[in-house]
């Protein structure tokens, strides 16, 4: 049984880490670079369970009969290239990010936010008080 | 070529959604905002008709399938249109044309004028990305397609004017991509069991496997991740703040379609690929999610109440409609399926009109804060009375659309002998009426504040949309035949009844 | 023949592994970090053409033969270019070479996140 | 022999790793990355003979681009002030602005 | 028993990521995981797999990665948030996915009904449906084609989306600063500079082949697509992105991104007005053989242009942002000449 599931088990492992930090990290790129492992972990999980035992690639050759599962593969490759592409969004994100509030961690952006929401309250409220 | 043109009918599942996704790229090469704005609004009105004459071919003859490259269901992707998604897909599609017929207008004063392009690019692929979830009947397919409208989903938050507008996009990015993160796993655990992707197949196959730890696991983390996605309950902190900051548009389509579109996929994967007996007799989903459900609906109209931004409180409003579906769907009943699918219509008109009509207010005053609004019943009153109209429906009086579906949610919890839960919806609908009455109070019995500049009316492009919705609104709260058929004979069909 | 193949190949991938493990050790125990590119830098370049000429010796296909000597010449080409680059940049951005004297404990500490 | 040599690739890339996350400095980092790189191009070339199918040798020749590649991007990015190496510059152009 | 080596690095990689507070350090090892798990996928088989991650992974992604630490700068605040919350989070969700891979099929063995069923189809009639010998690029570009199409439409996606984010109007530049700065970066980057002439073109060429080999071996068109974007985002680097964008015009890397989709969608469209299903290239043709062949060359040149575009696009968009805030804050303070260190 250790033997037979200790590939699952490992990538139980590196998706947890990555969630931890994703979760638990303020630092911006820190959560992405979470995120990245969290999405790794899922294509690891992904081919070892296209292994098949004594097969090889599946790219068709005339002396081989077994080969591993191609389908995780090819489901794979896609779900690579929705890493990248979320990967490249989120980090632009973080750009603007860190040109409007001047910081890329998750605390201090949000003091900010709740600044200026109490600021833009406490205006209106003495506008308010005026009118009445 | 043209002889093959009458064919094209056969075509109708692919090109629904294959008819926004090409219309994309075309934009990128047109340029020029204008013509783009044209050209989306020309290919978002085919797609309308396209969706219409799918639901009328899905009614007379039946659940179409159609082989993408001609390949046999599971080894190729199917496109599998039933009456559910031809339902979800007409919703979504007459959604996104009036809404974007405002766009131009809306845009202008909210996106700065070299981004207006990739602005209709955007919107485009997210349409497209919805139709292609609700279209597919391939469960891998599913995830890449909540990919495209996600990732467009994302960047068209994040082009709001508001610098909270990045924040927000960017907690929407990280629970958005763990929640399609969990549903790919969730998918991988059920091919690992089944060797198959394929809908339909896996409904066949999974009942061998119901009793494995696998399939277990496999529907926790299809079910958590949709659930993400939906924004139910205690996943929903990524919702108020995107859908607050985001631009008018954006937010008035995304309120009517997204979390439908969500809905839907919790209904696929229940209901079809899981199974009624494995997903509500195994494992107790209907406690559990009639227990968020309410929760939904009373924590968030609370913290609606006491919201100053009027976007965010309708935001938080949403949440708590997506309890009352949520509560409808947790009956398992087909009463209480036909009120979710049901008040995911009505919901789409009611929550698109009023986001539309902030938009009107957003475009002449430049913000929706609360205390804007003083006295803006008489400088406004078009866009005002269709906010009014629309809070009624959301509180749910009658001859509104918003009474339909409580009616039916009401009919399907007494039908059960659950009185209790139905007397909590209806104090859930008292805590509508707190939250509207407050807007309605400042707007019109309230002096307009000293410094405010007196304004205008909103422009046209903003009132036709606002009001063909509202209509609608009020039309389909008096005739309701056209949408309880169909939502009936959806849930009907979801549940093997025959009428 | 077969014989004279292997104990040939066998005798460049003995000596590659060497290379590369002397290498692994020499960047792990030297005490500053142009040594340790130096450990790195000559056994790297020698040790991966000892290895890639072994397999290239008993190699079949044709193409596969050409596929080594291609990643062979490639890293004969980047391996020295990356040790120059590497060195010139850790020089102009302030890193002092530790020239005779023993305080690597003092370096270590300016030099890690402080 | 073959497997031997694997195994001593191996080992030298967990010598590298430790360099890796020991560090100190960005450059030997760097350098761990680097030689990381060329032990795993030699890795694949090995796997492909252990496996009995040689001819995929061009995923090697990818890695060994892919790893010049970001070693020159992780010197071309890391010249802006905030990674130069003495100390006391560092704190100077460290506030944000 | 390479992969238990391989995973156990993967783990140890992991866990020092999250102690790490230099971002730049934690990219290093991302790079490292990167070229680690690709050599895991080259042990199970899955060459293609292993062919996008290297290039994606460990290059892409890194390099993205880089540029933008370079811009928001390099030290993690060490606090974290709630731990305990995101602990209980982690375990719970930890213990369910153990729970459920109790009664999962050991690994590698080959009666795992993950074999069979659909698999066995690609693995023993695709040589005569579609007749090329890489199964995974025949599921990829034929029976599962549309998934593919989808994948394309997101990285396009994802190259508007950046361009939405990013995209800065650009001033018309001064020709001599051009020329001073070239000056400047010829004399620092001499011998890479020369290098890379030498690598450029043979990385393209590689690119190309990589493109066209792909029904053979490893390779195909996503990946002969990064590839040669990472030529190009080498020879920015090395040249300036002010010189890059003289060569690579930017409008027209738009419309090429534009036309790879279109590309890939109207093979669609053809194969649906000559009476077939949407991607099914048998119609395309006489001979259904030939007609997949035609389809799955076109639609792997869609998406090659597509891909390489958009990297170039993403790259460039980030980039110029990155000089965009060096140049405003050369002009905040003036008295710091342009003190350029080297490389």
């Amino acid at each position: 049984m250790l033997m037979g599931l200790f590939n699952h088990w490992v990538v139980i492992a590196l998706m947890m880490i990555g969630l931890y930090i994703v979760i638990a990290h303020g630092n911006l790129i820190k959560k992405i670079v979470g995120l990245t492992l969290f999405q790794t972990s899922v294509f690891i999980f992904y081919i070892s369970m296209a292994k098949v035992n004594g097969g090889t690639a599946p790219i068709l050759a005339d002396d081989i009969i077994q080969y591993s599962n191609p389908l995780p593969h090819v489901l794979i490759l896609t779900a690579i290239v929705v890493g990248i592409a979320t990967t490249a969004l989120a980090l632009s994100l973080v750009v603007r990010i860190k040109e409007t509030y001047g910081s890329i961690e998750e605390e201090n952006i949000q003091d900010q936010d709740n600044q200026t929401f109490e600021q833009s309250n406490s205006q209106k409220d003495s506008k308010q008080e005026k009118q009445a | 070529m043209i002889a093959h043109l009458p064919a094209l009918q056969v075509h109708l599942p692919v090109l629904q959604v294959i008819i926004p996704l090409m219309a994309a790229p075309i934009c990128l090469i047109l340029k020029r905002a204008h013509p783009v704005w044209l050209f989306a609004l020309i290919t978002s009105g085919l797609a309308f008709v396209i969706s219409v004459l799918l639901l009328q071919q899905v009614m007379t003859s039946g659940v179409i399938s159609y082989e993408l490259g001609g390949w046999q269901a599971p080894w190729g992707i199917e496109y599998r249109i039933d009456k559910l998604n031809a339902f979800v897909l007409l919703i979504i599609t007459s959604i996104s044309t009036i809404v974007l017929f405002a766009a131009q207008t809306s845009i202008e004063k909210e996106i700065p004028k070299s981004k207006h392009t990739f602005f209709y690019i955007l919107y485009l692929l997210s349409l497209t990305g919805m139709l292609g979830i609700v279209a597919t009947g391939d469960a891998f397919n599913v995830f890449v397609f909540l990919e495209i409208s996600s990732l467009s989903a994302y960047a068209l938050i994040a082009m709001g004017k508001d610098r909270r507008a990045l924040w927000a996009a960017y907690q929407y990015l990280i629970m958005g991509t763990i929640g399609a993160t969990f549903i790919l796993i969730g998918i991988g655990l059920m091919y690992q069991m089944t060797g198959t992707l394929n809908m339909e197949d896996l409904s066949q196959r999974l009942p061998e496997v119901a009793q494995t730890r696998t399939v277990f696991t496999a529907f926790a983390f299809v079910i958590v991740g949709v659930c993400l996605k939906l924004a139910l309950f205690p996943l929903h902190l990524w919702l108020p703040n995107a859908y607050a900051y985001a631009p008018s548009i954006v937010t008035a389509f995304f309120a009517a379609t997204a979390t439908k579109v969500a809905i839907y996929l919790l209904i696929r994967f229940t209901f079809t690929i899981f199974g009624l007996s494995f997903s509500f007799t195994t494992i107790p989903l209907q406690t559990l999610f009639m227990a968020l459900g309410l929760a939904g609906i009373f924590i968030a109209s609370t913290s609606a109440i006491y919201q100053k931004n009027i976007k965010l409180l309708f935001a938080y409003s949403s949440i708590a409609q997506i309890g009352y579906m949520i509560v409808g769907f947790s009956i398992s009943s087909v009463t209480g399926l036909t009120a979710t699918l049901l008040h995911m219509f009505n919901h789409a008109l009611m929550k698109s009109a009023i986001f539309l009509a902030l938009g009107a207010v957003m475009y002449r005053l430049g913000n929706v804060q609360l205390s804007s609004f003083h006295g803006l019943g008489r400088q406004m009153p078009f866009t005002m009375a269709a906010i009014v109209i629309g809070g009624l429906s959301l509180i749910g009086v009658p001859l509104t659309v918003g009474f339909v579906s409580k009616w039916y949610l009401l009919l399907a919890l007494l039908e059960q002998g659950w009185w209790p839960v139905a007397v909590l919806i209806l104090l859930g609908s008292v805590l509508a009426v707190i939250y509207v009455w407050r807007l309605v109070e400042v707007a019109y019995f309230k002096e307009p504040l000293s410094d405010q500049v007196p304004v205008k009316e909103a422009p046209m492009f903003f009132i036709i949309p606002i009001w063909t919705l509202i209509i609608a609104n009020i039309y389909f709260g008096i005739d309701t035949r056209l949408s309880v058929q169909v939502a009936q004979a959806a849930a009907m069909s979801l549940f093997g009844v025959t009428p | 023949m077969d014989i004279v193949i292997n104990i040939s190949s066998g005798l460049c991938l003995f000596v590659g592994s060497f290379l590369c493990l002397s290498g692994g050790v020499g960047m792990l125990r030297f005490p500053d970090f142009y040594t340790r590119m130096h450990a790195a830098g000559v056994t790297d370049t020698l040790g991966s053409a000892m290895i890639l000429i072994g397999l290239m010796i008993i190699s079949t296909g044709f193409l596969v033969f050409i596929k080594l000597v291609m990643i062979l010449l490639l890293g004969m080409l980047i391996g020295p270019t990356t040790s120059h680059v590497l060195a010139k940049a850790a020089l102009h951005n302030g890193l002092e070479p530790q020239l005779g004297h023993e305080d690597a404990d003092n370096k270590e500490t300016t030099s890690s996140n402080p | 022999m073959i497997i031997a040599a694997t195994l001593a690739i191996f080992v030298a890339m967990i010598l590298a790793i430790i360099r890796g996350i020991a560090g100190p400095t960005l450059y030997d980092r760097i350098l761990a990355v680097n030689m990381f790189g060329t032990k795993t191009v030699l890795l694949i070339s090995l796997l492909g003979f252990v496996m009995g199918r040689p001819e995929f040798l061009d995923i090697a020749i990818v890695y060994a681009l892919i790893n010049f590649i970001s070693v020159i991007c992780v010197l071309r990015y890391s010249d802006t002030n905030e990674f130069k190496h003495t100390p006391d510059e560092k704190e100077s152009t460290d506030k944000e602005c | 028993m390479i992969n238990i080596v391989i995973l156990t690095l993967l783990v140890v990689i992991a866990i020092a990521i999250i102690r790490m507070k230099d971002l730049f350090a934690v990219v290093m090892l991302l790079g490292i995981y990167g070229l680690l798990s690709a050599s895991f996928f080259v042990a199970m088989d899955a060459v293609d797999v292993a062919f996008t991650e290297a290039a994606v992974g460990a290059g892409i992604s890194t390099l993205l990665m880089l540029v933008v630490i370079s811009m928001t700068g390099r030290r993690e605040i060490t606090t974290r948030h709630k731990p305990f919350s995101a602990l209980f989070v982690v375990a719970i969700t930890g213990f369910l996915l153990i729970y459920g891979t109790l009664d999962m099929p050991y690994f590698g063995s080959a009666d795992a009904p993950i074999h069979g069923h659909v698999a066995p189809r690609y693995i023993n009639d695709s040589m005569q449906e579609i007749g090329i010998p890489n199964i995974v690029t025949s599921v990829l570009a034929s029976y599962r084609a549309f998934d593919t199409f989808g994948e394309v439409v997101v990285i396009f996606t994802a190259g508007i989306g950046v361009l939405a984010l990013l995209s800065v109007v650009r001033r018309p530049e001064d020709p001599e600063q051009i020329a001073v700065i070239n000056d400047s970066m010829h004399e620092r980057h001499l011998v890479i500079r020369i290098i890379a002439k030498i690598l450029i073109p043979f990385i393209l060429l590689f690119a190309l082949y990589v493109q066209f080999h792909g029904d053979f071996g490893p390779g195909g068109g996503f990946q002969a697509g990064v590839i040669f974007a990472a030529a190009i985002i080498l020879y920015t680097m090395l040249f300036g992105l002010s010189t890059a964008r003289r060569v690579i015009n930017q409008s027209l890397i738009r419309l090429v991104a534009a036309t790879g989709v279109l590309l890939y969608g109207s093979v669609g469209l053809a194969t649906l007005l000559s009476g077939g299903n949407f991607f099914d290239y048998n119609v395309l043709a006489n001979d259904p053989i030939a007609g997949q062949h035609l389809g799955i060359a076109l639609i792997e040149l869609g998406v090659g242009c597509t891909v390489a575009v958009v990297i170039i696009i993403i790259f460039f968009n980030f980039a110029a942002r990155r000089e965009m805030q060096l140049n405003n804050k050369k002009q905040h303070q003036d008295k710091k000449n342009k003190e350029s260190s080297s490389c």
